[in-house]
């Protein structure tokens, strides 16, 4: 899974080579800008309900029409399964901010996703709202430090791009 | 390949529950640590190839069947084929401490080793007392107890700042503890 | 690759025989009844879409624990992956009825699908299942029995000629089978 | 075996696509033009050996040099063997009529015969003589229709080329 | 590939010994003989067309089932694999003579030859028996026996210096019988 | 292991022919110049302790420091093993002459030397100026004849070679 480590590590393999002093300087440099993400993903941690809960309804609201017959918000079990959806992403978007790389949401997320939405005839601009509004939510330093907001505004804005 | 921080990311999603908290905790106690890490690796690879000849040659002295005919270290191309996985699995090592997991460790050097060993009649016993030779070096380089007499005519004296060490040194010697038991 | 009429030949030719009287009239009533056989395989392949996707949600409807952690449709690469397969499965069955022959579908498709799906851990008993949902989809609309009820808000009206369609059904239906036994 | 379905299936299937509307032309196309090869086959399986035997005699006859000793129609053994040689290759064109393409023909006949006649001493102009004199032998409407006479001959003319 | 001079190099290493004295005497031997080997390699490559074909018809001679539907020889294309098979032993039966060592046979025709012919469905059996007749052909042609009536209509005289040829004869017959027992 | 027969077996079985008349021809021109190397071969086996005591007798009067402390000849070990060491390159020379090629030492002496002698800390000049002593000590005809003696330093000069 990518991160800063398996990317130096995975280069100097491919060269036969012991890891060389910048890749130990390179190595240093993420573990100094762990603190952000860390507590970033500790924020979201504690408070995913919420976050999950709000952003889903800010894209039902967006989109009311998803609550007619034989839409995809029509009926209780496609209610919990669209808040189910964002509250993966959010996870997803935790797991990314303790890795330090991609790696959760490309392998996780996005991989397939087109696919699997295009089967079941669900819309994208839904979850590009619910990913929006969240993206848009959080305050410094209200919610957490402002490098911290910065890490995890960045993820949101990957996944947003990966589903436009 | 995993490190430590996709690894508890594994672990995490398979409850399907964010990472938080006391999880938390731990990885911010690898990141406090790094540089004794960092430290542990660039001292390992800076005497690398003293460590591996080091215990190569220990392992020969104390068999000396392995250089005779039918040896596994005779002739010349198969003692340089020795060498050589002396230093591909110390290397690896290395990308484990660095890391601190062992995915890359195991996936690409112990997979099927043992199969491709027995395939082509390298003896595993004399393998694992050379890994142990390389570990009891590796581990007196990272805690500093490296000295003139055990290095001999080849001794280089290491740069390091003083401190406890034990959870690094004692997670390099399970890096080398795997590499003997997939062997076994 | 063989069609009913090479498969006659190949089965003549293990006697040494020619082939004319009774076995030709056999592939005569397959000439007579062609129209019937490319409508068959028209109806599947313009609803392939709907057909694997009801039947991957209703596998799935029916055993929740599929897109859980550690199931076999989750995270969204296995669920794409299932509905790829899905979708491979009843491609190879239209290959089959158009030919009239089973061969390209065993040789192409089912040769080692078990071995794979186990060694990948995909669960064999749900994939029957969802086949099963495919077939009854897949009969229905050759039989012209789908309806709205069935079909919810993707129903879609497909215009055929009235007639007996028991034995392209049957034959059909022996396709599908083939897939479930392979995988049992 | 090649026939236009299975050239049909493995063009679809190696563009991973389901049969498509002139997929579906062309068979119904071939299935039309089935009745001649039909026609050919049936009147070809009832008189096999009649056909067989008049070509073997006619090639005997044409290279007579054949029988004399050291030769390969100087024995029984030799004879029988000719004359079953001439009847697969009518067997062969039996099979293609039925199946519609060159398959059985170019699988079970043409694919080594040079290798195993040149191996065995055989010369191929008695081959040829014989399938010949089975290619001009037939006529319409007597023993057949024109159109069935027609996918007849082709075939026997295809053997005839593969031994030239 | 070894050959004779190579196999002593192999042996002697084994006891990392000089060769000297009494191995080196048989390789002169095998040097002094060297022309009675060239003939005998070059008699077989010069009959090598008649000695596999009457081989191959022969084995049929005795078993009419190897031409019938489903033997091994028919249709054309397996009477010609199978004639092409016997080429190819033939050719390495030649390599081994003129290298004076079994490796080249081995390594490269017979290592793995039986369970090919196995997953195959070629009769080991048959196989042998063609194998049979061409060593009695090729041992008849390089002990200068060969004769008018064995040949029949495809005989040819080779001309070759009278002499004792037991122990080419000799060594010939050992690689045809490592090829028939390799198959068993 | 390379000879001049299993080059010739080699490219035949590479083309997929029986032996040639000029494969033979080859073959029989090797065996016509075996003669000499099979009586160095002799010769070298009869008196190899002695060849190979006097060539690192040498080396290590040119390479004097090689006795000092730390040094790669000073103890009786180390001792023991670089006369070893000589005697493994004078077998290999003997194999050589009776193969009629190079493969033994190729195969056995020169892969990994430099490898284990750089892993190992050992100069190879000492190396060379042994052989270089028995390349330079065998005299014709009080050795060997002279044809025997070209065989003899041609290998000799082979490993000098590939240690420079
Ligand atoms: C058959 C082919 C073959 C060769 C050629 C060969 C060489 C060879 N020499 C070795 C050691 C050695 N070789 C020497 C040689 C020397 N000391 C000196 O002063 C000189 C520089 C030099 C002699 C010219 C020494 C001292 C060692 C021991 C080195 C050590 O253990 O640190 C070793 C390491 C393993 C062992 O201790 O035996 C090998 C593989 N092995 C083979 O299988
Ligand atoms: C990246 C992971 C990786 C590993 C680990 C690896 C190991 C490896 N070691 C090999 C050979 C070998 N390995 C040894 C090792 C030894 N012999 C001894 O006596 C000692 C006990 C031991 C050294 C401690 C030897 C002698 C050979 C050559 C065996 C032969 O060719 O006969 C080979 C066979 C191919 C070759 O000779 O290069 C492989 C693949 N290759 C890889 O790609
Ligand atoms: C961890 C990564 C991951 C993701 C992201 C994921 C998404 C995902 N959502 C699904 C279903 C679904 N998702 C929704 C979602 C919505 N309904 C709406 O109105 C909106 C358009 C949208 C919410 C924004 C609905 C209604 C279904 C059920 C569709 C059906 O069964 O027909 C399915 C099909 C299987 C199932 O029913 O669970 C998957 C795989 N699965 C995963 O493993
Ligand atoms: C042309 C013939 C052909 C077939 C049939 C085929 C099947 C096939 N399915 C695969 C994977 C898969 N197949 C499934 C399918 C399912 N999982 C479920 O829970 C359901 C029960 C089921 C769908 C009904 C899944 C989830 C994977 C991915 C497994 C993984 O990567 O862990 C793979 C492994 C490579 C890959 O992931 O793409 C192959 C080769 N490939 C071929 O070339
Ligand atoms: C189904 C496809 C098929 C074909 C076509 C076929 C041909 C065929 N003809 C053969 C022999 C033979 N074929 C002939 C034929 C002839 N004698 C003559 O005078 C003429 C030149 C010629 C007739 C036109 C003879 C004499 C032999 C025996 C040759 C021998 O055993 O030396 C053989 C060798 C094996 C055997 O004895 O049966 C084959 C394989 N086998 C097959 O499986
Ligand atoms: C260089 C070493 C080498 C060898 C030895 C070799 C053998 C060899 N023989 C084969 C087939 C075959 N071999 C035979 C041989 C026989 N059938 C009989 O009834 C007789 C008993 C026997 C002849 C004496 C036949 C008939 C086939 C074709 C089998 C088939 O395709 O079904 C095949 C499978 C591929 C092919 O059909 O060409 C191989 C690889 N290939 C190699 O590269």
């Amino acid at each position: 899974m990518k991160s800063v480590v398996t990317t130096v590590v995975t280069a100097a393999d491919a060269a036969g080579r012991f890891p060389s002093t910048s890749d130990l300087e390179s190595v240093q440099g993420s573990l100094q800008r762990a603190a952000a993400r860390m507590e970033a993903a500790e924020k979201l941690a504690s408070n995913i309900d919420n976050v999950a809960q709000e952003a889903y309804d800010a894209c039902i609201k967006k989109y009311s029409y998803l609550n007619d017959a034989g839409q995809a918000n029509s009926n209780d079990t496609f209610k919990s399964k669209c808040l189910r959806d964002i509250k993966h992403y959010m996870r997803l978007v935790n797991y990314c901010l303790v890795v330090g790389g991609t790696g959760p949401l490309d392998e996780w997320g996005i991989a397939g996703q087109r696919e699997v939405y295009r089967a079941l005839n669900l819309p994208t601009a839904p979850y590009v709202e619910a990913l929006s509004f969240a993206r848009n939510r959080g305050c410094a330093p209200r919610d957490m430090s402002a490098q911290a907001l910065v890490e995890y505004n960045a993820l949101l804005d990957y996944v947003i791009n990966s589903l436009s | 390949m995993l490190d430590a921080f996709s690894r508890a990311v594994v672990s995490a999603d398979s409850k399907t529950a964010c990472i938080g908290g006391e999880e938390l905790q731990s990885l911010k106690t690898f990141i406090a640590d790094g540089n004794k890490r960092l430290d542990a690796v660039n001292v390992i690879a800076s005497n690398a190839s003293c460590i591996v000849s080091d215990a190569v040659a220990g392992m020969i002295c104390e068999n000396q069947g392995l250089i005779q005919a039918g040896g596994n270290c005779y002739p010349n191309r198969r003692m340089a084929a020795c060498l050589r996985d002396g230093e591909i699995v110390l290397r690896y090592i290395t990308y484990a401490v660095l890391s601190g997991d062992a995915s890359v460790l195991e996936d690409r050097c112990l997979n099927g080793l043992k199969e491709t060993y027995t395939a082509l009649g390298v003896p595993l016993q004399s393998t694992g007392r050379a890994v142990g030779i390389m570990k009891a070096s590796s581990l007196a380089h990272i805690n500093g107890n490296n000295s003139e007499a055990a290095g001999g005519s080849r001794y280089k004296k290491n740069e390091m700042i003083d401190g406890d060490c034990s959870a690094i040194t004692s997670e390099a010697a399970s890096y080398f503890d795997r590499v003997i038991s997939a062997l076994s």
